[in-house]
């Protein structure tokens, strides 16, 4: 056999995944129109968020988890996301003009790619001077010293926006309520479903659960990582498909359990 | 240029990706050989990049220090550098280096206490937060403050004796309606890595690609 | 109590302290204990990543394990972040990483976190040993599908749409509620054992010696 | 999120705008209190619980039990009593044990249980005969998957430097056929997964997990079906404590819990007061 027994159906899943991916990325990159998307508001929020961070001359934070920097975990996808909105915000920033502090996580690997694309954001507006390396700040392992960390950075620099998307354990519960506290706009969300919570209590504007990966894709503004919310989208239709067929064909007997193990 | 600094590194991740890929769907041994051999090599690559952490720290202690050159922030500028020193040579210096008890001396006195503190002063911030958010102000809070303040008192030995009622509601809070929410939040959180995923394989994801 | 304990509980709740007083207001003292620690957990975090260097690299390498020396490589690469006119070289130990991780997550979420959970989902309705637990199985049901409406985006949320993503957010909630509840607890024993530990051991131990 | 109204502050505004601080300072009496005197208040053991303790004691003495532990000096408190009564059980049942430990912490914490507080000697048990040790290494899951086939790949020797096959325990043992019950510890909640996918999925082994009681709600959904049991937080380490008759440090804690909660209870009745106070009640 060419297919390991026990992964028939992830590798349908994934066929039906790269298909859709290379029919809607095709079809983006005729510039085809692809179907709208609903609204997210947190996305508004940011922009909202960097203009009061300029009115009341404070700088704009961005973190993206005390261990958000996973590049070769099962997590990475929302390692990437993050660079997707650090990539977003570092460009608004330049343009607007708002300092952005960077906390970045303890994965020293992950630290090239952060600075080349917050470096990059200023780049691309023309403003390669108004990047401070000095603010992209590293604190070593553990949720505890990035908590500390960034809170004494909201006391001592001051807190406008607060952005907090990527990969979250117990860390964000300080920052974010800290954050909230001081004054600032918090606006957040991860993908690990069990630390939600604290961004759904302690943020303005929260991005739930899989909207980071929305918001990701909509604030790069490029027709391609946009496809993907359709390709998601179909995903989901299959996933529906196969519950609805698993439904049936369990209730007239058949034995779900040992199909689903092929 | 534009090959070696856009395309290769994508054909790099890519033919990594693949050959992960076929070691899970496929039998074969070599592909099994090949995994192990990439897993072990990203340890390597992760642990010796380590110092890159240090050289951005110092980098902003030196600017903060240089932007601000007062006595508090000298000793802000040395504490660390101080810290950092005391834990690498005590790290190195014993037999047994990271195992010796004086490194595991230093580990528990400080390192242990202060982690356990920052998740005790979460009890505070989480509280302050629900103090704001648990409220009865909509159909959705209204589930929130129940299941929040439902499964709470389940894990307080003091509640359940005086209800007992509350372990097996507690329980089932925990097994049914949040199983069900969380199971949707999973597979959407999870199709969503997955497109992330083969795009960025393609060497279509413009985080990988433009930088 | 020994010298070296009573200098270990001392230090402790110096640093203790220190972090409790965050709660209160940014001051001097908290601050001094969080640079301390900065310092402190980058040692930390640089001598287990070099023994990981030593260990599966630099050793196995010396005993003829030459092909070792490319993730060793990889790793040094790194390092060109530091200087600007060859920062994009680090590119490609990244794309290694990232393509090896990519192969690990695809692998790892297919089946764990969407076929295994559609199994979940069908098998636990019509496995149940009792009408309760069909039951429960079907509640399941019916918050995982609703779940994963809610996340659906090329559709405005009205009409049938709107009140299946409407139900969702309910079951969405008690799941987030319940994991503000397991979480606060946790927060609430660490916070405890704080206490514990500035009560039994430093203030009795150490102050009063009467533990 | 709340706004606030414009005009005059009522009663009820002031009732949901208290300074946290106040929360804080009335939590942390409470706390103090049942520590300088405790009460002693009962335990109910709750399913997963017993799912967890059944998978170990129904095993019979002799089989063997791998026991991959992360631990985390900072999340002790959350976790000790939950570790201390699993290893009186391992021992107390004359398992065969296999610990290794994907994070450093796991191994400083080990020396200290296994060297001071649950001694396998005081149970008869003999180091690479009942037990073993193989130490520390940055595992991972693609880590835990390759221990999984070739025990030797990962971990060539135990802690001590000895190599495996010099160990009577370990001659007959290198991957998942040679071992009847994984134990499964990790601190981050996604990591509840891993044994599911490495170990229960590919090989249908038998598995437990201790995790922190944040969690508890991650490894719900795969109880009982994957994993046997699971213990989450120190709740459920007392649990376990009462369960096999072994008491520890878990029961310390659930009195000075029980008060400490009751200063959040109170803030969440202040809070929805306000809210309803100034939804019905009108201004002052």
């Amino acid at each position: 056999m060419m297919i390991r027994i026990g992964t028939y159906f992830d590798l349908i899943l994934l066929i039906v995944l790269v298909a859709a991916s290379w029919y809607y990325m095709n079809k983006a990159l005729r510039g085809e129109k692809l179907p709208g998307l609903r609204k997210i508001p947190a996305i508004d929020a940011i922009m909202e968020g960097v203009g009061r961070s300029i009115e009341a001359n404070k700088p704009v934070h961005y973190a993206m988890g005390a261990s958000g920097g996973q590049l070769y975990s099962t997590l990475v996808s929302m390692t990437l996301t993050a660079i997707a909105m650090l990539r977003h915000i570092s460009r608004l920033c330049a343009r607007l003009g708002a300092r952005l502090i960077v906390h970045m996580p303890y994965q020293a690997e992950s630290i090239p790619l952060i600075e080349a694309t917050a470096r990059e954001g200023y780049l691309e507006e023309g403003k390669p001077e108004m990047f401070r390396l000095e603010d992209l700040r590293y604190y070593g392992q553990g949720s505890l010293t990035w908590s500390q960390g960034i809170t004494s950075s909201f006391a001592q620099e001051g807190v406008g926006l607060n952005l907090e998307v990527g990969i979250f354990y117990s860390d964000c519960p300080i920052s974010l309520e800290m954050a909230k506290i001081m004054g600032g706009l918090n606006v957040g969300g991860t993908g690990r479903w069990i630390m939600v919570y604290a961004f759904a209590m302690m943020c303005d504007y929260v991005f739930l659960g899989e909207e980071i990966y929305a918001a990701g894709a909509i604030v790069s503004e490029n027709p391609l990582m946009m496809s993907g919310i359709i390709i998601e989208e179909v995903g989901k239709f299959f996933v529906f498909l196969l519950i609805a067929i698993g439904l049936i064909l369990a209730a007239i007997g058949l034995d779900m359990g040992t199909i689903f193990s092929y | 240029m534009s090959f070696t600094r856009r395309e290769l590194p994508t054909i790099i991740l890519t033919a990594c990706g693949v050959l992960m890929l076929l070691a899970f769907f496929t039998p074969f041994v070599a592909f099994t050989t090949i995994k192990g051999t990439l897993t072990a090599w990203t340890i390597v690559i992760s642990a010796t990049s380590t110092w890159l952490g240090f050289a951005y720290m110092s980098y902003a202690q030196y600017r903060m220090l240089q932007r601000n050159p007062v006595l508090t922030q000298k000793i802000y500028f040395v504490t660390p550098f101080a810290f950092f020193l005391l834990f690498l040579v005590v790290g190195v210096s014993f037999p047994g280096d990271v195992s010796s008890p004086q490194y595991l001396w230093l580990l528990s006195s400080i390192y242990q206490q202060v982690g356990a503190t920052v998740y005790a002063v979460m009890f505070f911030t989480l509280a302050s937060s629900a103090y704001r958010t648990f409220t009865v102000a909509s159909t959705e809070a209204v589930a929130l403050l129940l299941g929040g303040t439902i499964y709470m008192l389940r894990q307080i030995p003091l509640f359940p004796a005086f209800a007992p009622w509350l372990v097996p509601l507690g329980e089932w809070i925990l097994l049914v309606p949040n199983v069900g929410g969380g199971r949707g939040a999973v597979i959407c959180a999870a199709l969503a890595a997955l497109v992330v995923g083969i795009r960025t394989l393609w060497g279509r994801e413009i985080t990988m690609v433009e930088v | 109590m020994n010298f070296w304990e009573i200098l270990g509980a001392w230090v402790g709740a110096f640093f203790v302290i220190s972090v409790m007083t965050m709660l209160w207001k940014d001051n001097p003292y908290f601050r001094f204990g969080q640079q301390a620690i900065i310092g402190g957990t980058i040692a930390h975090y640089v001598l287990f990543n070099m023994k990981n260097v030593i260990n599966m690299a630099l050793i196995p390498i010396s005993k003829g394990h030459v092909i070792l020396i490319v993730p060793f490589i990889l790793g040094l690469l790194m390092y060109t972040r530091l200087f600007r006119d060859y920062a994009w070289i680090s590119k490609y130990p990244t794309s290694v990483l990232v393509g090896v991780g990519i192969g690990v997550m695809i692998a790892g979420t297919l089946r764990g976190q969407i076929i295994d959970q559609i199994k979940a989902t069908v098998v636990d309705i019509f496995t149940a040993g009792t009408a309760y637990d069909a039951l429960n199985g079907v509640i399941i049901a019916v918050g995982t599908v609703t779940a994963i409406t809610f996340w659906i985006f090329t559709r405005e949320h009205t009409g049938a749409l709107g009140a299946s993503a409407k139900i969702g957010r309910i079951f969405l909630m008690v799941s987030l509620g319940a994991n503000w509840a397991g979480e606060e607890v946790w927060y609430l024993t660490q916070m405890i054992g704080r206490l514990i530990f500035l009560i039994e051991v430093f203030i009795k131990g150490t102050l009063l010696g009467i533990a | 999120m709340s706004k606030e109204e414009k005009g005059s502050i009522t009663m009820w505004e002031k009732l949901g705008n208290i300074d946290y601080r106040w929360l804080y300072a009335l939590s942390l009496v409470l706390m103090i209190i049942p520590i300088l005197n405790p009460l002693g208040l009962p335990t109910i053991v709750s399913e997963p619980t017993k799912g967890f303790y059944n998978a170990i004691v129904d095993l019979p003495p002799g089989s063997v039990v791998a026991v991959s532990f992360q631990g985390s000096l900072a999340l002790l408190d959350e976790q000790e009593a939950q570790f201390i009564a699993t290893w009186k059980i391992l021992f107390q049942h004359e398992m065969k044990v296999i610990f290794y430990s994907p994070e450093s912490d796991g191994e400083i914490i080990l020396n200290d249980h296994l060297g001071k507080i649950v001694k396998p000697e005081d149970y008869g048990r003999v180091y690479g005969v009942d037990y073993v040790r193989l130490g520390y290494a940055p595992l991972g899951e693609p880590g835990e998957a390759a221990f999984s086939t070739n025990i030797r790949g990962v971990f060539p020797t135990d802690i001590h430097g000895t190599a495996l096959d010099q160990i009577p325990m370990m001659k007959d043992i290198n991957d998942h056929t040679g071992i009847d019950l994984v134990i499964f510890q990790h601190t981050a909640c996604t990591s509840v997964e891993w044994p599911i996918r490495q170990w229960v999925v590919p090989y249908n082994m038998k598995c437990i997990t201790m995790t922190l009681g944040c969690c508890g709600p991650m490894a719900a959904p795969y109880y009982p079906k994957q994993i046997l049991g699971f213990l989450s937080g120190s709740g459920m380490g007392t649990e376990l404590e009462v369960l096999s008759g072994n008491p520890g440090p878990g029961a310390v804690m659930s009195d000075a819990k029980n008060f400490g909660v009751l200063g959040l209870l109170l803030f969440l009745v202040l809070g929805n007061l306000s809210y309803l106070g100034k939804r019905f009640g009108g201004k002052e």
